[in-house]
């Protein structure tokens, strides 16, 4: 009999130095171990290990039933993924690219985070959807987009975006365990950054944020690989005596309203920062809310930075122009504190 | 394959109780009792009922918006469906779902739906799961001739194929999608042919004589019951209603209206081969007619009594808070 | 030789009492005069005369090419529309409803609204994808919802949304002669709605907001049917003397922002009322926008009323409940007039 | 269908072209002064040639992400090619695009295509267009044998077939999908066999003889002009480089690809075609790819000497402001 879904809480065990691409590769290989009815559905995921490795030595280890490689049928393997999931399994179906969603999200949204409100609670779907997007690698307009705002803008949909190797495994293994379909939203630039990962079972509950960096003058709200760079930004203001809060959301659905709030009433300032084009982009979601509930907290406008309004550019030194960088957010997080 | 007596008046019931739901549904919408919109499936009664006679409870279907036949065949309690098409909590979706989305997960129903071709990867996932389990239940998939030109049926039944994967895709072709004639919407006559280019058995079949649609049925459920893979069955069949209730059907004469159901209506169909090979006669036919009728009203009647539909809560849009 | 497609200036003819899907019509047909590149391609639409009636008789004048009725491929027609707009024509593709969209979205967002951009400035897609979105009739979770904020969030995508007939006249008019992409969003419970409509050429050029009601308390911004419903909350403010300045959007993309910090700025006081539900949706942009630019304008903090986070449900008086009705508008707006 | 010396040394000048392309984009990738990804075309090269030499600068064609070859025989720039790559101003897409979105309007290609089966019913449109200005322009659209399991494949034969479009739909049957052999991507051999569930001509041919892709590819493209609808031509090719640049290839061995490579060579079956039926001396066929690898250099050498792609303006976004 498998064991319960609930999530169990992080443990502090050892930890290892890890890529996130493996970090990812240990939350599936152990909740595959843990569990029979979890297996991993894509393109390319077998003998090749999936675009990014992260299934690497997987189907060694399981077999092709279990590291099912599908040919190139988006909203074919999603519906499987969908009915697998209503029947009893927890399938993990791999999108290589959040552009390529389009394809498969009539799936996504119509049946797999609808479903169970549509037959009235009869119905599970515990489907997770790991798919990477951003810009950075040259691959151009149809490789690169950040789509995740149009997945937090759905009834029954949870949405994840790890940027640390840590959060990667234990959001994964939660996203697993999760009885709702979950995007599970990777970033093509963090496969191959390292960083202490605990060892053996690891889950961190969806629907926590985590303040990466703590600070006083201003708080930074944002996800996925900019946390990295709002990090470095923090560093380079606090040169000049700016202590920067940095907030990684890591669950954009489930949001962690409260430690956002909690954060801004004590620094007075909000920058929310995203790669995804601003307009319509899930930061509108953020600052709206902190305008709402803390508009008397606030000394200064809540701003928002994020990517150009233009397809991501094939060209580098475009490209690096059109996502905010480090130097950008130092800029603007100084214009916030004046 | 031959049908027992018991079998046959069991087919010749559960046609006939579709048959009475859709009319009793129909005039509960005129009497503006049902919101939102219902679609018929008079006239394609032997198609659920020759297939469904196959399926155990633990076997898979996914229906479509025409889906109280496949629902009925698929051994649903009429009244929680009544329940579900007047918006009560007392319905199968509790009143979320209407019409469109009467799922019965008891039976093994994943549900109609209201996206055209929609069900068809579902099924196939539920086969994967039964392939992945190793257990020997089988998913069927209803859709529309209609439904035969969406992607999701080219990429699932490919799927099905390399798989080889215990699923059934039952075209339920009733000449029309909304106002488009399935003539004008192929360029071949027999959809069964789509089955060469992915590698499955493809069977067509007259919709309208429930044995043969419950042979068909039973080989290609046997078939993948037994690891042997999909199977592609294409029903003919004719729409004896508009698409939806009110459709003014400008697309269509009376004519031909007239001439179809006057040739091809799988109940009398059923009625002139039971009683002609004495397995049953008119007034035991009758009577059978009579008790459907009946459980009918007792089922509008449960249903109208029904509390309506309680407000949302947060567990039903997530089963993890 | 078809005409240049520069939008002419709205012009003060005639005007006709007509049906939204009258007014509709009248600009499909006009256009389909005025230029032989101009047709429609949609499921349905022949015979039928549309899911919504609105190009009922239209098969009769122009034929089954130009009424080019087609099997159930979403995707299929979508794509061949943006092939025929690369390749000079001017495709007007209809979408039963929105929540189809998905399933053709790869088309709208990887091909049409990039092409431009990825070739080099060597395209022009002019394609109108026609669709409708919103609750009302009972249609369930997979027929009413509200999903405009999907295409905001687009790099080379336009947005109309029309409240009134004659708004749906003059704007269609104008996204058909326009050179890019239009997502042009109609709602089910408006077609049958009636209003004046000026006669002949009517070209309403995009990305105008029009201030449907003058105010000087608050300003409500809102687009589609949440715009009658706002100006029947004005109706009953005005009672107690409360003045609400209604701003209906009319196109989302592109915004007019002017018109909004204008009025923002006068009123001091922003509700932002949409159909849609409130995560990730487009009043968050505008309530972002607003916080960002006219902060120390505000006496109040900007509000969003929106659509309750749920599919939305079948029975009639569940429907009704989770979209934001007259007198919720009318509640709200008390709210934060104080 | 006879081809005559000035055609026979021009396929074999097209596909030579092609490979030196391809070989010289992947030192210049190796460089690193190419960025992102390229997918080199070597061994397929006779699809692309045998295919566009039928069409005109006003035919159109929807190519891939491995899409330099169609490029090429569409009679694209070689220059302005290796420009895009470089990410300079000069490049067909200002280098906005590299190598995965080439397009070349003035030429009638409708650009390579990131999305896998998203060029299949944008040349299905063209081809609509054609029809619509009853013109006797053709759209042909590449793509590759995992495209075919893309749903825009099954929904767009449909429509051309009921529509008799003048397109040609031509699936380079490379053997892999990625890392997806196509023997377990389809339950049947010949994928051209798909096309009889639309109600158009298969037609399953030898794509290293770029005779009979020649022959096949003239048939089919006359049919479209003429307003004979659709064909599906299958191309057996074999992907001689890895699917991009740096790909490990795990999923086939050393050997496999020896074996094809000699024995599935585009250009070695045309050399020994043209040799051996007197078409042309190996002298003479050493001097075009002399004049070949000359052009390149030049091309190379021009491209790198463009202005590095200019800053983004609204105007690339929107055409109307
Ligand atoms: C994806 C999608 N496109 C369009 C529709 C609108 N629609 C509802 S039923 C229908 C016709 C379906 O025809 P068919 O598949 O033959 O089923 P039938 O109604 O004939 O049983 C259409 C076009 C829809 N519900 N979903
Ligand atoms: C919709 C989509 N899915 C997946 C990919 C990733 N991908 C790029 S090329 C490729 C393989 C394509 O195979 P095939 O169609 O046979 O073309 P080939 O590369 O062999 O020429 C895949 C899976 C993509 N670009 N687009
Ligand atoms: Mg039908
Ligand atoms: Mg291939």
């Amino acid at each position: 009999m498998p064991p319960s879904e609930a999530a169990a809480a992080p443990t502090a065990a050892a930890t290892n130095e890890l890529f996130y691409s493996e970090a990812l590769r240990e939350a599936l290989r152990l909740e595959m171990l843990r569990d029979p009815r979890v297996f991993v559905m894509g393109e390319d995921i077998a003998e090749h290990g999936g675009a990014f490795q992260v299934t690497a030595g997987l189907l060694a280890e399981f077999g092709p039933d279990r590291i099912r490689q599908t040919p190139i049928s988006e909203i074919g393997i999603v519906g499987a993924g969908v009915g697998a999931a209503l029947t009893g399994l927890r399938p993990v179906v791999e999108l290589m690219y959040i552009d390529f969603s389009g394809l498969a999200i009539d799936q996504i949204v119509n049946q797999a985070a609808q479903n169970r409100f549509m037959f009235g609670g009869q119905a599970r779907v515990p489907l997770v959807v790991r798919t990477q997007g951003g810009s950075g690698r040259g691959n151009a307009a149809q490789h690169s987009k950040s789509l995740e705002a149009w997945f937090t803008h759905v009834a029954g949909l949870k949405v994840v975006m790890p940027a640390t190797p840590a959060d990667a495994k234990g959001l994964l293994a939660a996203a697993i365990r999760d009885d709702d379909p979950v995007m599970f939203i990777e970033h093509k630039l963090l496969y191959r950054t390292k960083g202490p990962v605990p060892a053996g079972e690891y889950v961190i509950p969806l629907g926590k944020a985590d303040v990466k960096r703590a600070g006083r003058d201003l708080t930074i709200v944002t996800w996925s690989r900019e946390v990295l760079f709002a990090l470095e930004a923090a560093e380079l203001l606090a040169r000049d005596g700016i202590e920067a809060e940095v907030i990684d959301l890591r669950s954009l659905v489930p949001l962690d309203r409260e430690t956002i709030l909690a954060s801004v009433r004590r620094t007075r300032r909000l920058l929310v920062v995203h790669e995804a084009i601003l307009r319509g982009g899930y930061g509108g979601e953020i600052a709206a809310l902190v305008a709402e509930e803390a508009f008397d907290d606030l000394d200064a406008p809540p701003r928002r930075l994020a990517g150009v309004e233009t397809p991501i550019p094939y060209a580098a030194h475009l490209e690096r122009g059109v996502v905010p960088q480090v130097e950008d957010i130092v800029r603007v997080a100084r214009e916030i504190v004046g | 394959m031959t049908i027992d007596r018991a079998d046959a008046l069991e087919l010749y019931r559960v046609m006939r109780t579709i048959r009475r739901f859709e009319q009793r549904s129909t005039t509960l919408f005129g009497e503006n009792k049902i919101w939102g919109t219902i679609h018929s499936y008079a006239g394609e009664e032997a198609i659920a009922a020759g297939v469904c006679a196959h399926l155990r409870d633990d076997d898979w279907i996914t229906s479509t918006h025409r889906g109280h036949g496949h629902c009925i065949a698929k051994r649903a309690d009429l009244g929680k469906m009544f329940a579900e098409l007047l918006g009560r909590e007392t319905g199968y979706c509790r009143g979320r779902g209407g019409s469109m989305h009467i799922a019965d997960t008891s039976k093994g129903n994943l549900g109609a739906n209201g996206i055209v071709g929609g069900g068809i990867p579902i099924a196939t996932g539920a086969a994967l799961t039964a392939k992945q389990l190793g257990s020997d239940q089988v998913a069927v998939s209803f859709f529309g001739d209609g439904a035969a030109n969406q992607g999701t049926f080219h990429e699932s039944l490919n799927l099905a194929a390399i798989w080889k994967l215990p699923v059934v895709y039952v075209c339920e072709n009733n000449q029309y999608a909304e106002s488009l004639p399935a003539a004008r919407a192929f360029a071949v006559d027999d959809i069964a042919s789509r089955a060469i280019g992915y590698g499955m058995p493809g069977i067509h079949v007259d919709g309208r004589d429930v044995r043969l649609v419950h042979a068909a049925a039973g080989e290609a459920i046997a078939l993948a019951r037994a690891g042997g893979g999909p199977t592609l069955i294409v029903a003919e069949a004719y729409r004896h209603e508009g698409h939806y209730y009110g459709d003014p059907q400008q697309y269509r004469t009376k004519a031909e209206i007239e001439s179809w159901r006057a040739t091809f209506d799988p109940i009398t169909n059923a009625r002139a081969w039971l009683t002609s090979d004495g397995i049953a006669s008119d007034a035991e036919l009758d009577a059978i007619d009579g008790a459907v009728d009946d459980e009918m009203e007792r089922a509008i009647a449960w249903a109208e009594t029904g509390p309506i539909a309680s407000p949302i809560t947060p567990e039903e849009i997530y089963a993890t808070q």
